[in-house]
C-alpha cells in the first residue's frame, strides 16, 4: 500500500499515535507524510522524540507528547520541542513524562492486555507528582510497594523496518527497541520497510511480526533517513548536527519544512 | 608532556575511566560516560562490560559510538536484547555494578536534575528530561555522576529532582526502597566529590592538577565541606591521554 | 568443570532447583547426576515435568514439586508422580501447581527482580484455592481485579543448551521456551551443553546468555537424552514410550534406576 | 467406503476440523487439537494460523508433530518465541480465535477438569494438571473442546475445575472477568453439543452417524437436554479422510 493512502486510512486527527524507534529504524518518512496530510490534535507517544517529531510539533500536528527523553542524540537541544513547551509555539504542547523504564512497561502491559504494569521506579522523584499515569500498588505477598504505570493506549503504531514478505510477515534485526511492543499495543499498526522480498530469510537477532499482527504495510526505502536501517543505510550524522541551526530559528524551520516537507511529493 | 595540554574534558573522562574496576558490567550513557567506559575498557578494565540502554549487552565498539544506537554497538555486542529486557531484566533486577549519571542541575544530596530549569509549569528551559535515569540511580549496584562543575548546576536545591542520589540525607535511600547504594563520587572538571558515610552530604575529596580549594568553592552552590587534605588526582599519562585521543578522534560528529 | 563437579557445588539437600526446558534441551543428564549424588528433599520446579523429573520423584529426591502440567508428552501418566502424590511412595510429595501462564510470569517476576507478576488468569478456577502463591491485586487505574503470582524463589536453575564459549557465553536457538527467564530468576546457574565452540556464531532465533550471569558450564554431548538438542539431535520418542512400562512398576523401576543410573558412571 | 470404517477419533477429527474456518488463528494442543487443526489446513482451511504453547507462531507442520516442541514446528514457523511471549502478548491479550481443549471430566456448563479424580488432598487419580488450559479457556475467542462421551467423563460436577466453560450459568463469565466467549461446541465421539444461549447448559445439537439420542443420553451423566432435531453430522468424505490417514501415517509414536 502507498505510505500516503496507508497514512490517511490509519491516522486521524486527534489520535494517539506512536512512532516507536531507537535510534535505530525511526520511521521519519511516514512521520513527514503525516505533516504533509495535516493532522492535527495528534496525542504524539515516544521514548525518544527526535527530529520527526520536532518536525511534528514545528509544523503544528500535536496537541500532547508522551515521552521519556526529548533530545538530539549527541547534538543537544530539540528547537521545536522546546519552543512549544516554553512558548506555546505554534500550539501549547501538553506533556506527560515518564523514565524509560516506566514507557516500556507501559508499552509492555498494553502488548500483554493488562490495564498497568508493576516495576522497581520513580520512588523519590518528582515525576510521581506530574503524571496521572503513575501510581502505586502493594506487593500482595511481601506488603513492598511497588509503582504502577498506566498502560498505554494506543490508536495507530507506525514502525520502520527492513523487510517484509509479498504476506505482509515483517523482519526488523539490529538494535530493535520497543517496536515489537509498540506494535502489539496499538490497534492499528503501519509498517514502512526498505525492502519487500518474495520470502523472509532468517536473520541472527532478527524480530518477526507475523502479517495478522500488522495493518499494512508500505514499501519506503530510505523511509528512517537520517537515522538508519541495519544492513540497508548508516546513520547520518551529519543531519542530526545540521538541524540544530534549522529547527532552532522559526522562520527558518517554516521555510525549511515548507520546502522539504510540504512541498515535496508523497514518498 | 605538561598537564596544560590536558583539557578538563580529557581531565573527567581518565578520573572517570579509572574508577571502573575490571570486570564490573556497566550501563552506560552516550558522551563523557561512554567515552570513560571505553578508555577504561582499553587501558586497565578490558573485561570491563558494557550496556548500553538500546539493548546491547557486553558491546566492544571498536571506536566511539555516535549515538546509544549506534549499528557498531549491535555488531559487537554479545546480545542484543529488547528495550524492556534491559530495564527488567537486566537493570531492575540488579544485574549492573555501575551506571554513569550526568545532568543540568546537582544538589548537596548527589540528586539530579535533567527535566527542567525553572517550574515545571513554567520552564524557563526545557530539557530532555529523565531517560533512563531514574531507575540507573535507583538499581544500579554504585552511581558515577560527572558533570561540569559551576554555580549554574552545582546548586543548593534541583528545581526538579529526575534522579535521587540521597534525598533529603541519610535513610532516605532505603527508606524509597532504593536498592543500589547510589552516587558514590561526583567527578568534575575541577575535582572529585564524595558523600560523607555519615551524612550523605557531597564532600570535596579530590582536585585535579593546578586546581586550589577557592575555585571549586566558587564553583559551588553551597558551603562546600572539604576533606582534611583533598587529594590531587594524578595527571594522565601517556598511554591514558593516547588512547583517549585516539578514541575521540573516531567521533566525526559531536 | 565436570558435571559431577558442577551438580557437587550447585545443588544442596534442600535447595529450590529448576531443571527447565519445554519438551527441548531437557538437562536430563544434569537430572541423573542429582540422584547419583543422593540429593534430598528437594523443591523441584518446572512448567512441565516430565521422565527426568519422574526419576528423580522416584529415586527420592524431591520433597516438593512446583509445576503447571505433570505428564509423559504424547504417551499419559508420570507413574513415578502419580505414585507419589497418591502413595506417598517413596516419599510424599508436596505439590504447588499453577498453570502455565502463572508459572511463566512466576519466572519473568524473578528475573526482573520483582515481588510478584500479574496476569489475566486462575478466575473462577480450583486452583486458586490451592495455592498461597495465587493472590489478586486491584488495578490503581481501572479497579478491575487481577490475578497476583508470587516471584519463584530459585537457588540454582539448571538448563542444556546447544552451545558455550570458552569464556562462558551460552547460546541456544529452536524452541527456547522459559530457559533466559528461568536463569535470571535463579541465584546459581548451571549450563550443559552439546559442545563447548572457540566461538559463537550467531544463530536466528537464538538466546544468548553472557558469561557473567551464568555460574558455570558444563559440557555434556547428548545430555538432553531422551528430549533432544535442535541441529544436534532428534527426540527419541520411542524412550518416552518405553518409559511407560519401565516407571509404572516399582520393582521395576528400581531395578533401572539401579542399573542406568546409580549404576552408571558420572557423565 | 462405508461409515462403518470411520472410527470415533477420525469421526472427532473431521468433525472438529470443520468447526475451523481459514484464516482464524488456533491455538493448539498435541493430540486431537493437533490432527484436527492440520486436517483443516490441508482441506478448506489452508490460511489457519497455528500457535503451538511451545513458542511457534504459524507454525505449518508437514507431518503431525509428536510433541508440542517438536522442532518441526520451530523450523516451519513463522516466528519462535518464549514462553512468556505466548502468554502475555499473544494469547492474554486476546489475538487468538480459537482454542482447543479436552480434559478427563466436562460438566454441563462446559467446566473442565484435568487435574485431579476424587478429592484433591487425597487424589484417587492425579491427572496432569491445568497446562495452558484455564487461560485458554479464559482469553481465546471461542473454544473447542474435543472428548470421548461417557458417564465416568461427562459428569454432573466435575471434582475440579481447572478451566471454566460458564461457572454456575449464565452472566459467570463477565462476572469472573473472562474476556473469551468460551466453549462455543462440544465434540464428541458421539455427537455435538452446544451451549444454550440463554441457560448456558450444554445441549445436544448434532448426532454423528450410526448414534441415537438414547445412546448419547446414555453416556451423560446429567440429564441431558436435546435441540428438537438434532442434526447427522455429514460422515467424513474421501478426501477428508484420505487427508486425515495421510497426517495421522506421519506419527511413528502415540
Amino acid at each position: 500500500m502507498p505510505l500516503s493512502e496507508a497514512v490517511a486510512e490509519l491516522v486521524h486527527d486527534g489520535d494517539t499515535v506512536a512512532l516507536e524507534g531507537f535510534t535505530h529504524l525511526i520511521p521519519v518518512a511516514a512521520g513527514r507524510e503525516i505533516i504533509r496530510q495535516r493532522r492535527r490534535d495528534l496525542t504524539l507517544v515516544r521514548m525518544t522524540p527526535d527530529i520527526v517529531y520536532d518536525e511534528m510539533i514545528g509544523a503544528g500536528c500535536a496537541r500532547k507528547l508522551i515521552f521519556s527523553w526529548g533530545g538530539n542524540p549527541g547534538v543537544g537541544s530539540l528547537h521545536r520541542f522546546r519552543d512549544a513547551i516554553e512558548n506555546a509555539w505554534p500550539a501549547p504542547l501538553e506533556v506527560e513524562e515518564h523514565s524509560h523504564a516506566g514507557m516500556a512497561n507501559r508499552y509492555v502491559a498494553a502488548a500483554s492486555g493488562l490495564p498497568f504494569a508493576l516495576l522497581r521506579g520513580y520512588s523519590g522523584t518528582d515525576l510521581v507528582g506530574q503524571s496521572p499515569s503513575i501510581r502505586s500498588v502493594t506487593c500482595p505477598f511481601t506488603g513492598e510497594r511497588l509503582a504502577a504505570v498506566s498502560a498505554l493506549a494506543i490508536d495507530t503504531t507506525i514502525i520502520h523496518a527492513q523487510q517484509a514478505d509479498r504476506d505482509g510477515n515483517v523482519q526488523m534485526w539490529g538494535i530493535v527497541g520497543i517496536q515489537k511492543e509498540a506494535v502489539l499495543a496499538a490497534r492499528r499498526a503501519l509498517v514502512t520497510v526498505e525492502e519487500v522480498v518474495d520470502e523472509l530469510s532468517p536473520v541472527p537477532g532478527a524480530v518477526v511480526l507475523p502479517s495478522w499482527a500488522v495493518t499494512a504495510v508500505a514499501e519506503v526505502p530510505g523511509g528512517a533517513h537520517p537515522s538508519y536501517a541495519h544492513g540497508y543505510s548508516e546513520r547520518d550524522n551529519g543531519y542530526y548536527v545540521s538541524w540544530d541551526a534549522i529547527s532552532r530559528d522559526r522562520e527558518r524551520f517554516t521555510e525549511w519544512l515548507g520546502r522539504e516537507v510540504l512541498g515535496a511529493g508523497t514518498s | 608532556m605538561t598537564i596544560a595540554d590536558v583539557t578538563s574534558d580529557e581531565m573527567m573522562a581518565v578520573t572517570a575511566a579509572r574508577s571502573l574496576r575490571d570486570g564490573a558490567v556497566c550501563f552506560v550513557g552516550i558522551g563523557k560516560p561512554s567515552t570513560a567506559a571505553n578508555l577504561a575498557r582499553r587501558t586497565h578494565a578490558p573485561n570491563l562490560v558494557l550496556i548500553y540502554e538500546s539493548g546491547t549487552l557486553g558491546a566492544k565498539p571498536d571506536r566511539l559510538p555516535l549515538s546509544i544506537g549506534d549499528g557498531v554497538l549491535a555488531e559487537t555486542a554479545d546480545a542484543v536484547i529488547g528495550i524492556p529486557e534491559v530495564f527488567n531484566y537486566w537493570l531492575q533486577a540488579g544485574r549492573v555494578d555501575v551506571g554513569f549519571l550526568g545532568g543540568a542541575q546537582l544538589d548537596r544530596y548527589a540528586n539530579i536534575n535533567t527535566t527542567v530549569i525553572g517550574s515545571y509549569d513554567h520552564a524557563k528551559v526545557r530539557l530532555p528530561g529523565a531517560g533512563g535515569a531514574p531507575e540507573i540511580a535507583a538499581s544500579c549496584g554504585e552511581v558515577l555522576i560527572v558533570m561540569n562543575q559551576s554555580l549554574r548546576s552545582f546548586v543548593e536545591r534541583v528545581d526538579f529532582v529526575t534522579s535521587v542520589g540521597f534525598g533529603r540525607g541519610p535513610g532516605d535511600r532505603e527508606r524509597l526502597g532504593l536498592r543500589g547504594r547510589g552516587p558514590v563520587k561526583v567527578i568534575s572538571d575541577l575535582g572529585v566529590l564524595e558523600p560523607d558515610p555519615r551524612t550523605c552530604e557531597l564532600v570535596l575529596t579530590g582536585l585535579h592538577p593546578g586546581v586550589r580549594v577557592e575555585d571549586v568553592r566558587a564553583a559551588t552552590g553551597w558551603p562546600l565541606r572539604v576533606a582534611p587534605d583533598p587529594a590531587v588526582t594524578d595527571p594522565p599519562t601517556d598511554t591514558e591521554l593516547t588512547v583517549l585521543r585516539e578514541l575521540v578522534a573516531t567521533l566525526e560528529s559531536p
